[in-house]
């Protein structure tokens, strides 16, 4: 039976999305039971591959090497998890954030299961050619999502996403063609067996499978298509952007790398990777500390915080490849947190240039806790899951003597640092006027709950590492 | 021989596309431009209908349908593109 | 053979750097237009009728008066000159300088023969009688590879949506026609026989070069046409029907992936007897949304309502 | 030296066309025109590819493109809705 | 060869010598309404020879209805498409600049 559970963590929120665009209105209420039930089936899934084996469906039954399989192991599990449980949040707070009456509202209870079962489906995906269609149908659906914040604004950044993204994958897919020109399948399993090495089409084809995705994850020369995108967008959408779309094209970096790709990559390779990764480290860090406006802030924080999952590719060794993933876990419910924190201050104050956060304590103390919190886990802190994942890194870095890597984990710590104590420093002055010029309405108590839920838990995953790394596993393949 | 008719006969019509190009490219008008998409489409349909006997592929004639029929849609769809606004 | 080949690739080549390079953007969207004809040939000349059919309908037809639908939709204040010829300036000489470079690699990597045939395609070769339709790459779209395919349809239902949240308020809509003369009689002309070979395209795709793809895509084609001439027009409204018949084909085709997993074991997967006419069935259901979804992409509207010129 | 596929080099041509057009181009319809021409070479190699096998070409590259071709124009036909939208900013749409 | 397979390299032949005539006349003529009208009475006549050509050659009744029905809506689109562009060239102003607001 539990052959079905990946085919249903893609077909019923598809469906429930379908069902939702046919009706024509919105019912936030149903997108709550979906959720909900994508989460228990999760769980499921967790426990049946905590034993170790990889839970596989074979979709028409075709078998190897022509059917798409999906198949969940530890690493696809654990980013299920991760979406499963933002998603709970974020259609919680999504409720009152969106409503249900305007064409808008619809719009978003239509997309956003559309973009649930998107993203499982391409953490599932065991097949080069489906993973292309997934990060398009990724795209596609959080691309509208963004102009959700209401057309006129969002447009430019919008346009611009779209033409990074579909340039990203064009470019993944024609290293996809080139693979199957050598290995004849496109099932992931089967590659590494598949490829012959020794010829040019073999590592063209992986750069620019890796190009692709670089394109599609935002990571430092690449980047320019996210600020505006993920700042423009409504919060619900902005913290699913990037806690769970951009990370899936990291994911994927992560699992072609030590599998499908693993006979093509090169030492060389993995370093350059790193240093894309350092640099965007330290310039998004950078760039978050200059700007001027808050979700600015919070998505160059997203350019810095997934570099770090780039430091794998250089250490490739066990402490190095848990130490990304937890990273990815760790930033994602940490960014979601920040970027819905982030929203109820937007809600409330109506515009979110950094001057106007003086002196509004009082009222959104709840949502200042939630940004706090989650900066706790974005600077790696102790105890936080960020802490966990930096210190996994670390001890990668000292273990391969590769100690320069180390250099841009405290860097981009400090600087983490003062761009979260900078909001926070602003937040808690008291303004010289009173606090009562601003007439905003105050973020319900759903809105700013789920934000604090969701710092909690960031700060939380640094204590319960320990079954989420078993789960987890070594480096597939016993590192390089 | 018809074999090579053909053969010569589409060679000539896939240089007579080439030459069309030069409108496409030159100009001047934007009517220019549209006449030589018409052209090429013609050329075109003639190519597929000479390429369905001579590598026997017969589906190749519906393929040439559908051209046809877009064709006229281009025409339109040009038409329409350019008007100036109301 | 190998002479008309070695000139359609030319031809390719002198018509991409045209698209470019062209001063205008107009140039630029006609260079692109007759690109998508020689490309329909040349995937003739690669023994991939089927693809010569999509790119008639989608490259070459639909596509283009899209393009030259927004081209009248641009201000002449927002284009901007582009100098876009390598020796204009350093980035111009670096990205070419780059290009070159990767179109090398690529063709020598394409060049390289590859050590064996492929097995993917040698096994679906294989098991074609069992897939319920006669042509190969129908059997891939729909059987052996239907998830690509179903989610492909969620792609175009969400760029759909996606078109629509942008859309300006319904003035588009309404004057879509431009009132010629002979319009809506040449619609009535040719109406009968694209919906015609629409469907027969549909119905031909389990056999011979055609399918749910490209028959949606005449279809759609027919809309064009009607909208273009003024008997059809953009609605602000859309009703349940409409949305169910865009969501159609994606919804037929999980129904019977799912409903279907008592008897055969597998998602997606069809029991013997009932291939063909599960395949006959939800291949027309997908042309539907297909050409649904197309002709409202092209309208810009949510919905569709009939008018008289 | 003999016998390079000529549609080898279009393939190639293309995306590298493709390529130059997006980097060196402002316009957002001209850089969609670009992205349409790296996904037009992408799928002529999928062809080329797919004459690799003894009995008839390969069905599955096919497929990849055709379903290649419809995700292409359906991300292009938004973007023609976004470029349309951001040429008229005054007016606002369905909010 | 038969007779059939003569007639029809004739027919192809002469139809390829009404494109070129068309293409010529596009290249070569010097106005716009000129062009025009070369270029759609020769390439339809051109495809008219070909058509009937290639249509002795398919060998099948179906095919060469087919085939028709294809010279035939070419006829009537090629008209339209005349007719439109004509229309629009005779609107003046007919220059290639991008488009006016």
């Amino acid at each position: 039976m539990t052959e079905a559970l990946p085919v249903l963590l893609v077909f019923v929120p598809f469906l429930a999305g379908l069902g939702q665009f046919v009706l024509g209105r919105a019912v936030p209420w149903s997108q709550q039971f979906v959720s909900g039930f994508n989460l228990l089936l999760v769980l499921l899934l967790l426990r049946a591959v905590a034993g170790g084996e990889p839970v596989i469906a074979d979709l028409g039954g075709w078998g190897e090497p022509l059917a798409i399989h999906l198949q969940a192991d530890g690493l696809a599990t654990l980013m299920l998890l991760l979406t499963a449980v933002l998603a709970v949040a974020i259609s919680l707070y999504a409720i009152p954030a969106f409503g249900g009456h305007a064409r808008s509202a619809w719009q978003f209870w239509t997309l956003w299961p559309l973009l649930l079962g998107s993203l499982n489906a391409l953490f599932l995906s065991r097949d080069l050619f489906n993973i292309y269609v997934t990060l398009e149908l990724v795209t596609l659906a959080a691309i509208p999502l963004v102009l959700l914040a209401g057309p006129r604004k969002t447009v430019d950044a919008a346009l611009r996403y779209l033409l990074f993204a579909l340039l990203g994958s064009l470019i993944y897919l024609a290293g996809v063609a080139l693979l199957y020109a050598q290995a004849g399948t496109l099932d992931l399993a089967l590659l590494p067996a598949a490829t012959p090495t020794g010829s040019l089409a073999g590592p063209l084809a992986a750069a620019l499978i890796i190009t692709g995705i670089l394109i599609k994850g935002a990571i430092l020369p690449f980047h320019i298509w996210l600020p505006a995108a993920h700042g423009g967008a409504p919060a619900a959408v902005s913290a699913i952007l990037s806690a769970l779309v951009v990370k899936a094209a990291i994911y994927l970096l992560l699992r072609l790398w030590t599998g499908a790709l693993e006979p093509l990559v090169s030492i060389a390779a993995g370093q350059l990777l790193g240093l894309l990764g350092a640099s965007a480290v330290l310039f998004g860090s950078w760039q978050a500390f200059r700007q001027s406006r808050l979700k600015l802030v919070v998505a160059y924080s997203t350019v810095a915080q997934l570099g770090y999952m780039l430091l794998f590719f250089p250490m490739a060794v066990t402490a190095a490849w848990q130490g990304a993933v937890y990273h990815g876990l760790a930033h994602g419910v940490a960014k979601a947190a920040l970027f819905l924190a982030a929203g109820n201050l937007l809600y409330y104050l109506g515009q979110d240039r950094l001057e106007a956060l003086r002196g509004i304590d009082r009222p959104l103390a709840v949502s200042l806790l939630a940004f706090g919190l989650a900066g706790v886990s974005i600077m790696g802190l102790p105890p936080s899951g960020g802490f966990t994942a930096k210190w996994l890194l670390l001890t990668a870095s000292l273990q391969t003597g590769q100690w320069w890597w180390t250099a841009a984990l405290v860097a981009g710590g400090l600087l983490a640092a003062g761009y979260i104590f900078r909001v926070l420093r602003l937040a808690f002055l008291q303004s010289a006027e009173p606090a009562e010029r601003r007439d905003g309405p105050v973020p319900g108590r759903l809105m700013a709950w789920t934000a604090t839920a969701l710092a909690l838990l960031a700060i939380g995953l640094g204590l319960i590492s320990a079954p989420l790394l078993d789960l987890l596993g070594d480096i597939p393949g016993g590192g390089s | 021989m018809i074999v090579l008719v053909l053969d010569a006969a589409c060679l000539a019509l896939i240089l007579l596309l080439g030459l069309g190009l030069v409108r496409v490219i030159a100009g001047p008008a934007a009517a220019d431009r549209i006449l030589a998409i018409q052209l090429s489409g013609t050329t075109t349909v003639g190519l597929l209908l000479l390429l369905a006997i001579r590598l026997e592929q017969p589906a190749l004639i519906h393929a040439a349908l559908v051209f046809v029929l877009f064709a006229a849609l281009l025409a339109l769809g040009f038409v329409y593109g350019t008007e100036r606004k109301p | 053979m190998m002479l008309l080949d070695g000139v359609l690739a030319l031809l390719l080549l002198l018509l991409a750097g045209r698209c470019v390079t062209a001063a205008s953007l107009l140039q630029a969207i006609v260079a692109f237009i007759v690109l998508g004809l020689l490309l329909a040939l040349s995937w003739v000349r690669l023994q991939a009728p089927d693809l010569a059919l999509a790119e008639a309908a989608i490259g070459a037809g639909l596509l283009g008066v899209l393009l030259l639908g927004t081209w009248r939709h641009l201000p002449a204040s927002g284009i901007h000159h582009e100098f876009p010829w390598p020796w204009h300036g350093m980035k111009q000489a670096v990205s070419a300088l780059g290009g070159l470079a990767l179109a090398v690699m690529l063709a020598l990597a394409l060049h390289e023969t590859a050590p064996e045939p492929a097995a993917a395609g040698e096994t679906a070769l294989a098991q074609l009688d069992a897939a319920g339709v006669k042509q190969p790459v129908t059997a891939v779209l729909l059987n052996f590879r239907a998830y690509d395919t179903l989610l492909e349809m969620g792609v175009l239902l969400m760029a759909l949506i996606g078109a629509l949240i942008v859309r300006r308020p319904l003035q588009d809509g309404s004057r879509i026609a431009p009132a010629t003369l002979l319009s809506p009689s040449l619609a009535r002309l040719f109406l009968p026989p694209i919906l015609l070979i629409g469907l027969y395209l549909v119905w031909a795709g389990a056999y011979s070069p055609g399918g749910a793809f490209q028959g949606g895509a005449v279809l759609a084609g027919a809309g064009v046409m009607l909208a273009l001439t003024g008997l059809l027009r953009g609605a602000s409204v859309d009703g349940l029907w409409l949305r169910g018949l865009l969501a159609l084909g994606a919804i037929v085709f999980t129904t019977a992936g799912v409903l279907l997993v008592p008897v055969t074991g597998h998602f997606m997967a069809y029991p013997d007897g009932l291939v063909t006419p599960l395949m006959v069935l939800i291949e027309f259901s997908l042309a539907i949304s297909i050409a649904l979804s197309l002709l409202l992409l092209f309208t810009g509207t949510p919905g569709l309502a009939r008018s008289r010129p | 030296m003999s016998g390079i596929d000529p549609f080898a080099l279009a393939a190639a041509g293309l995306m590298a066309f493709g390529l130059y057009g997006f980097c060196v181009c402002r316009h957002p319809l001209r850089r969609l025109l670009a992205i349409n021409l790296v996904g037009n070479g992408v799928f002529l190699a999928l062809i080329l590819i797919a004459r690799r096998l003894p009995d008839g070409p390969d069905p599955v590259p096919h497929a990849m493109v055709l379903t290649g071709i419809v995700i292409a124009v359906s991300a292009t036909a938004f973007g023609l809705a976004l470029i349309r939208r951001q040429a008229r900013p005054e007016d606002d749409g369905n909010d | 060869m038969t007779l059939a397979s003569i007639t029809a390299s004739v027919l192809i032949v002469v139809g390829t010598a009404f494109y070129i005539a068309g293409t010529v006349g596009l290249l070569r003529f010097p106005d716009i309404h000129s062009r025009l009208h070369a270029l759609t009475k020769a390439d339809n006549t051109g495809l008219g020879f070909l058509a009937l050509g290639v249509a002795l050659l398919s060998g099948s009744p179906r095919l060469a209805v087919l085939i028709a029905l294809v010279w035939l809506l070419a006829l009537i689109a090629a008209s339209v498409a005349c007719h439109l562009i004509a229309r629009y060239a005779l609107d003046g102003t007919d220059s290639d600049s991008e488009p006016r607001a």
